[in-house]
């Protein structure tokens, strides 16, 4: 239940603006991969396509080549849909459904496609999922209450439930950190080591704590200047890349130097 | 630190003291009592003292010297400050006045007929005293909600198309003409349904659906203008969660972004059958007059209360105080139905808003 | 293997869903061309034929009331905006909060008065209220041609309408621009406070700029009522087939709406067609002033608040 | 349904038939209808008091299967066909509400005036201005006028009353009053406009100086004008105003079932009050569905009937027409088919 | 031209939250003072009150005492629009007056107290802020563009010209560069280091590579938990904060095994 992915020669483009140029790299199944880099490099852009979530975006489209468990996922006869189903995606500022409670939110991967279950399945689902995502117990007493009602940490937590609610292989995370106080931070972090034992994880953060702490493989990008697309400088296990970079500009970036 | 070496670089200048606003207002008042008379006595066509010309003195008297006096002890940025809250709070006061004026005499004036008769009644055999605006409600409750009925699905779809579909140039056209409709004058809208109706049914048609149709031209565009705002304010970020749990376009739209704005719409379609409720020309054309309980919008005449209200005025019988007198019950009833479909669309808002 | 503007499977429910959403476009549209067809159709007669109501033409028929269409609403907008965004300015930077929100609900309240009693307020209450001071006006500033004699006895006059449709359009104007106000983005308004602007300087610098399209916008939205009111003025207003532009007399040029509603029930053959052009002429002049507004709006796009 | 409309009955008559046209019989039509559907509850009748052009429109296009109009047909409109009627039939058509148009005004201390055509017509072509004009005190010798000027007040909607109004100016001080028998004022003879009857009723009330025409009824509490006919100052009454239709004749050229008067406006004879508004009750000889003649006959013989008449006076403060009138116009109605 | 600010027993509140509690420190003119801790610890609330900005919220107040060269600036005869005229500020993101020119929005400050200036002492005025902000050479050509056709870190530093053009004695920055590429970065940080010259400015930061590259002080602050308030844990050297922290929570933060 977790997928190998495989990107080669992809570039990603807003229009006619090439963002992210000519990447080539493995993603391994039941692994956490981080993306590092400065701001503007790309990395929002890139995690995007790998759920065909770039191509919402008017006039942004993709080339080269996207593969999971070796199946091309921008073939034309592919359906973002499923696709969109199979890969999870939690977003820098959690954003819970405001007009469903928590229980609804932790549902509407199902609820939202007309899919119905019984009321016992439903139940169960959830249960399962919170308890995935490691709150449960939080909430267990208030699942009638808005989504909304919850601390920003919570609501991350609660994004992650609905997520592998509807059972993705992959998950990606974009700074799903970063508007979060420490304790939260912390809870989520230990979240991503446990999913990644069923899923794939790729993330993406500013926090190079972050990465070291959490992540089997790093992904370092950069940019040259506005204007020019992000590049992917160094791709190496996560241990070699804060210790013993290959490439002068990883290792400016990480230690502090620049970024 | 020692507090020799304080500096002043912070303090405030002088401010104004606390017992100007009143004298300079009394001075005011005094002086343009005295200006006023002075001009009414040696101007011999002035037959009284003018109580508007006093209180305009007395206002822009007052502004000045309010102005002047903050200038003088405040400085030229406070002052101006000054001047602008006087003038803000003066306009907003110059604006609310008339507008409580005509909600008190409508108020005032429509309290003598309103009585249980006058929910009960209709005009049918109904010669001076007595009577009701009974079928006058009906029909105006029956062909408002017939416009709402026609003009909420295409204005919210229509909206919809222009926030989440538009896209070109059958986007822009639709954004300008919605506009343009905006600006239809709603005797025209009411001559369009009428001739429209004319080429289906034959000369002379009447029909309360006919007046449904002519006030849809009313208040689609209000209703598109509306949803379009609040669908605009709905995240983006909902509809790209609602993606990222592959979840198709239409039913994000359906089951994430409309719900997410029921609140503000509910308050728009409420702001739109507002616009249109009180409309009497279109329906004095297709909608007709008739002083029987009418309930079938597809066949016949139907009364509405904006009719109501102007026939009552316009053919005053011998009796002329109980048609006036029902003609201002009516307004008044139209007015309360308003505040009441207002209530309801608060009440639709507080509960469907998002919770948090 | 690679895809550019990758061909996307479309479902059957965004199929339909999108394609109701396209409709409902298109029938605006339609509708807003069904109701061009029907005005010029219906008013094709007036310009063909001669007849008594219009023997100097068309054009001299329905000159006058143009002009008194267009003075009404140039009165009203002058009273109205400066106003509006008084009454937008105080709810959203001035009031205290709790009432601020008490006193935008009964702003928006009052928009739904019908006009029919907007023109029973004005002939009745507010005509005879405000007569006296048209005397006065005139008294005083009878040599300003606006204000020139003789007053009329009544109050019943040129101003008065533009009062009137003042009143009726303020309460929609101040919720529209009180929305926009209350959008100025925090960011600007603290840039001006952390540059030390006092309280109206922010308003100057911050709030006004955003809000100028939008105002401009509702402006035109007030205009639009303004130009097509029936009712309340054909009640309120003493009004002629003349061309002046004394505002305080008897002798009124009326509007194109409102003359057609005191002519429209007596009229027959090619008269009704002679009203219906007006209607025609009416909705030139609204898609006209759409148009110019939007020029205004998109001119200066580049200084906009909106990015 | 509302209280009001329930009620049981011995009447066999049932159905619906609206008319429209004249908003000045608009109160007898009310009060018509009202007696009429008391003693038939099963039918209802709808009276638009939309205008006589409009209702005459209507009945032609077949909107309406009657209509009130306060001018008869024209030539030209006789020539249509009408909808409603068999084809190549014509309309049948009779007075049946005869009202004085009051001269009102509005001057303090004062609640009665003399005043002859001539001065009348000065008044409203703006040629007479002031209230202490010679003309006018001339003919109030008794009456300390003010020096304040005249607000002449006139329908800024067209009208049947003004029509009737300036076809007596016209047909008495031709010499003045030059623009003939309008129903839209011209510009050029200045004044103020406003809306209906009560529009011009109230503003005469609220202004001071003021003058205007309106449906008697409708004068109220305010100054009327005795109109100079013959050598003697006539008020308006009900009797006054039925006498000028006596004094009147038939509009030549005209079928059996067409009863258009040319009103004698410039009749001389004392006690007549020419100022007067004769508004027909107009419908089919033939109609396309027997049910609605019968409706229409019933309706029709009621409104004509003495009863029927006595209420429209009471109303409207109208002048029921005359035995003889009725008389003619039941036998028109007889003849309805 | 530069001011010593005195923080002791501050306590900031958002109506009944305190969200900061007791900080008690001096910033010395001429330097650079960096604020750095985690998310919502409390850095923006309390930088805000250095310029009274914080009133500006409502139902938001501060107890304590702030003085600035000994004057307590909350004291009731001041006048907070004279405060923030000598204590400019800029905001995390960049936001130029959309509807004025590049050189109305440097002048726009200094406007409001002179309202007449001649062409010719506005240019060179214009030209002197600019220059301060290292961004004269970029926009001399181009004065009379809307500032919003400026790139994001261009923006910033025109942000910086405006505020520097009103000569103030204090500048506070709020994470001015966490929007910003790192050219753009790199830009800002040389840029504060030649303001400390004649400015005292205070800088928070999320970037801790960022805080060691610029600052003299940092102050670091944590939050035990959401809703409980911010405190001040360590304050001292930038040296000693980074190589020596004298605090366990400063020595976790500061190494990345926190945050
Ligand atoms: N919707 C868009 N349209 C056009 N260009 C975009 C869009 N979104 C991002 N870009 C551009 O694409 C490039 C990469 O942006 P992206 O958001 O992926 O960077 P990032 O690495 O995620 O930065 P951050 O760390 O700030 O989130 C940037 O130059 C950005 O300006
Ligand atoms: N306007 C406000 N009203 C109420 N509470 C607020 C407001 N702004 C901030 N807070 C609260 O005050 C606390 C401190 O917030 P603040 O924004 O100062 O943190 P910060 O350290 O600047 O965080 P970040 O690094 O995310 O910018 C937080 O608990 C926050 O929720
Ligand atoms: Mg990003
Ligand atoms: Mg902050």
């Amino acid at each position: 239940m977790s997928m190998r992915i495989e990107l080669s020669s992809l570039n990603v483009y807003y229009g006619s603006f090439l963002a992210v140029e000519d990447i080539n790299m493995v993603i391994e199944p039941n692994s956490i991969t981080a993306f590092i880099g400065p701001s503007g490099c790309g990395k929002s852009t890139l995690i995007r396509t790998l759920n065909r979530m770039h191509e919402v975006i008017p006039g942004a489209y993709v080339k080269g080549n996207l593969t999971m468990n070796g199946e091309d996922i921008y073939s034309p006869s592919v359906d973002p849909v499923k696709v969109r189903r199979q890969v999870g995606m939690v977003f820098q500022r959690p954003n819970p459904f405001p007009t469903m409670t928590i229980k609804e939110n932790v549902l509407s991967g199902y609820r939202l496609n007309n899919n119905k279950m019984s009321k016992s399945d439903a139940d169960a689902l959830a249960e399962k999922a919170l308890k995935g995502a490691n709150l449960w117990n939080e909430v267990k007493d208030r699942l009638d209450r808005p989504g909304s009602s919850l601390s920003g940490g919570q609501q991350q937590r609660l994004c992650i439930a609905r997520a592998i609610a509807v059972e993705p292989e992959v998950i990606l995370m974009d700074e799903p950190t970063s508007a979060l106080d420490p304790i939260s931070t912390a809870a989520i972090e230990d979240l991503a080591i446990e999913l990644k034992e069923k899923f794939t994880v790729v993330i993406v953060t500013h926090n190079m704590q972050q990465a070291s702490r959490i992540s089997d493989m790093t992904a370092f990008f950069t940019i040259a200047d506005t204007g020019l697309p992000g590049k992917l400088i160094e791709y190496d296990r996560t241990d070699n890349i804060f210790s013993n970079p290959k490439e002068k500009q990883t290792e400016d970036y990480v230690s502090g130097r620049f970024g | 630190m020692t507090t020799a070496s304080v500096t002043q670089n912070f303090q405030g200048s002088r401010s104004l003291p606390k017992w100007l606003a009143p004298t300079l207002l009394a001075v005011a008042i005094l002086a343009s009592f005295s200006i006023n008379s002075a001009l009414a006595s040696s101007n011999p066509e002035a037959t009284q003292l003018n109580l508007f010309a006093v209180a305009l003195v007395a206002v822009i008297t007052y502004s000045i010297g309010f102005y002047l006096a903050s200038r003088i002890i405040e400085g030229q940025r406070k002052s101006a400050d000054r001047l602008v809250t006087i003038l803000v709070t003066g306009a907003f006061a110059l604006a609310v006045v008339p507008l409580i004026s005509l909600a008190w005499t409508v108020v005032e004036r429509g309290a003598a007929r309103f009585d249980i008769d006058f929910f009960t009644f209709s005009m049918r055999n109904v010669v001076g005293a007595g009577g009701g605006a009974y079928h006058a409600i009906i029909g105006t409750l029956e062909i408002t909600g017939l416009a709402t009925l026609i003009s909420v699905p295409i204005g919210i779809m229509t909206a919809i198309y222009l926030v989440e579909y538009g896209r070109g140039a059958l986007a822009r056209a639709v954004t300008f003409f919605v506009d343009v409709m905006t600006g239809i004058p709603s005797i025209v809208a009411g001559l369009f349904a009428y001739a429209a109706f004319v080429v289906i049914f034959g000369p002379g048609v009447r029909m309360g659906v006919g007046g449904a149709i002519a006030l849809s031209v009313l208040m689609i565009p209000v209703v598109i203008r509306a949803t379009e705002e609040m669908l605009k304010i709905v995240p983006n970020e909902l509809r790209e969660a609602s993606y990222a749990l592959g979840v198709p376009k239409w039913l994000t739209v359906t089951k994430v972004v409309l719900p997410t704005a029921l609140a503000g719409i509910a308050t728009g379609v409420m702001i739109a059958i507002a616009r249109i409720i009180g409309e009497t020309a279109p329906l004095l054309i297709i909608a007709g007059f008739t002083a029987s309980t009418n309930f079938n919008p597809f066949d016949e005449r139907m009364m509405t209360l904006p009719v109501f209200v102007y026939t009552s005025y316009a053919n005053q019988g011998s009796d002329a105080q109980t048609y006036i007198d029902r003609a201002w019950t009516g307004a008044l009833v139209l007015m309360l139905i308003v505040m009441i479909l207002n209530i309801i669309a608060r009440l639709v808002s507080k509960y469907f808003s998002p919770k948090g | 293997m690679s895809s550019q503007a990758p061909v996307v499977k479309r479902r059957i429910g965004d199929l339909v869903f999108s394609n109701l959403a396209i409709g409902s476009g298109v029938a605006i549209l339609v509708i807003l061309a069904a109701v061009a067809i029907f005005l010029f159709a219906e008013s094709v007669p007036a310009f063909l034929s001669e007849q008594d109501a219009a023997p100097d033409g068309f054009f001299a028929y329905v000159a006058p009331f143009l002009f008194g269409t267009v003075l009404a609403s140039i009165i009203a907008l002058l009273i109205a905006t400066p106003l509006a965004i008084g009454i937008a300015l105080y709810i959203s930077h001035f009031a205290p909060r709790r009432l601020s929100q008490a006193l935008g609900y009964s702003i928006d309240l009052l928009a739904a008065i019908p006009s029919v009693v907007y023109g029973l307020w004005g002939m009745l209450v507010l005509a005879p209220f405000l007569n006296p001071s048209y005397l006065w006006l005139n008294e005083n500033f009878g040599w300003i041609p606006f204000f020139e004699g003789p007053v009329s006895a009544t109050g019943r006059t040129m101003m008065t309408v533009g009062i009137v449709l003042a009143i009726m359009i303020l309460p929609i104007m101040a919720a529209l621009i009180r929305e926009i106000f209350l959008q100025t983005p925090r960011l600007h308004e603290e840039a001006a406070l952390a540059l030390g602007a006092t309280r109206w300087e922010v308003i100057k610098m911050a709030v006004l700029p955003f809000g100028k399209a939008g105002i401009i916008s509702s402006a035109m939205l007030g205009l639009g009522r303004a130009l097509g009111e029936t009712m309340a003025v054909a009640l309120v207003l003493s009004g002629s087939g003349v061309i002046t532009f004394a505002l305080l007399t008897s002798t009124n040029p009326n509007t194109i709406a409102a003359n057609i509603a005191l002519q429209f029930p007596e009229s027959s053959g090619t008269y009704t067609s002679l009203l219906i052009a007006t209607g025609l002429v009416l909705f030139a002049i609204t898609m006209a002033i759409n148009m110019l507004a939007r020029w205004v709006i998109s001119r200066r796009s580049e200084f906009s608040g909106a990015n | 349904g509302a209280a009001n409309e329930e009620t049981a009955t011995e009447s066999t008559l049932s159905g619906t038939i609206s008319g429209s046209g004249a908003s000045s019989m608009g109160s007898g039509q009310e009060a018509w209808i009202a007696e009429f559907q008391i003693a038939n509850p099963n039918v209802t009748i709808n009276y638009d008091p939309s205008g006589s052009g409009a209702g005459r429109e209507a009945f032609t296009a077949g909107g309406v299967v009657f209509a009130g109009t306060d001018s008869y047909w024209k030539d030209e409109e006789l020539a249509l066909e009408f909808a409603a009627c068999a084809p190549g039939t014509k309309p049948w058509e009779f007075p049946v509400w005869i009202s004085p148009i009051a001269v009102i005004f509005n001057l303090e201390g004062v609640d009665s005036l003399n005043l002859d055509a001539a001065t009348v017509a000065g008044i409203f072509a703006g040629e007479i201005t002031m209230w202490n004009d010679d003309a006018i005190t001339s003919q109030n010798p008794d009456l300390d006028l003010p020096e304040l000027s005249i607000t002449a007040v006139h329908r800024s909607d067209d009208s049947g009353t003004t029509k009737n109004f300036t076809n007596y100016l016209e047909k008495t001080a031709e010499a003045i009053w030059t623009a003939g028998t309008i129903e839209t004022w011209p510009t050029e003879y200045g004044g103020e406009g406003a809306k209906g009857t009560s529009g011009v009723v109230d503003a005469v009330t609220a202004g001071n100086g003021t003058i205007g025409y309106a449906d008697a009824s409708k004068a109220g509490d305010l100054g009327t004008v005795a109109i100079k006919v013959g050598d003697g100052y006539v008020s308006f009454s009900a009797e006054a105003a039925s006498k000028v239709i006596e004094a009147s004749s038939l509009v030549e050229g005209r079928e059996s079932y067409d009863l258009a008067y040319k009103i004698a406006r410039d009749t001389t004879e004392s006690g007549v009050y020419p100022i007067v508004l004769v508004s027909y009750l107009t419908g089919c000889n033939e109609y396309l569905d027997a049910e609605v003649a019968t409706l229409v006959k019933a309706y029709a013989s009621y409104i004509i009937s003495e009863q029927g008449q006595a209420t429209a006076a009471s109303a409207g403060g109208t002048a029921p027409i005359s035995a003889s009138l009725r008389e003619k116009a039941q036998a028109i109605i007889d003849a309805i088919k």
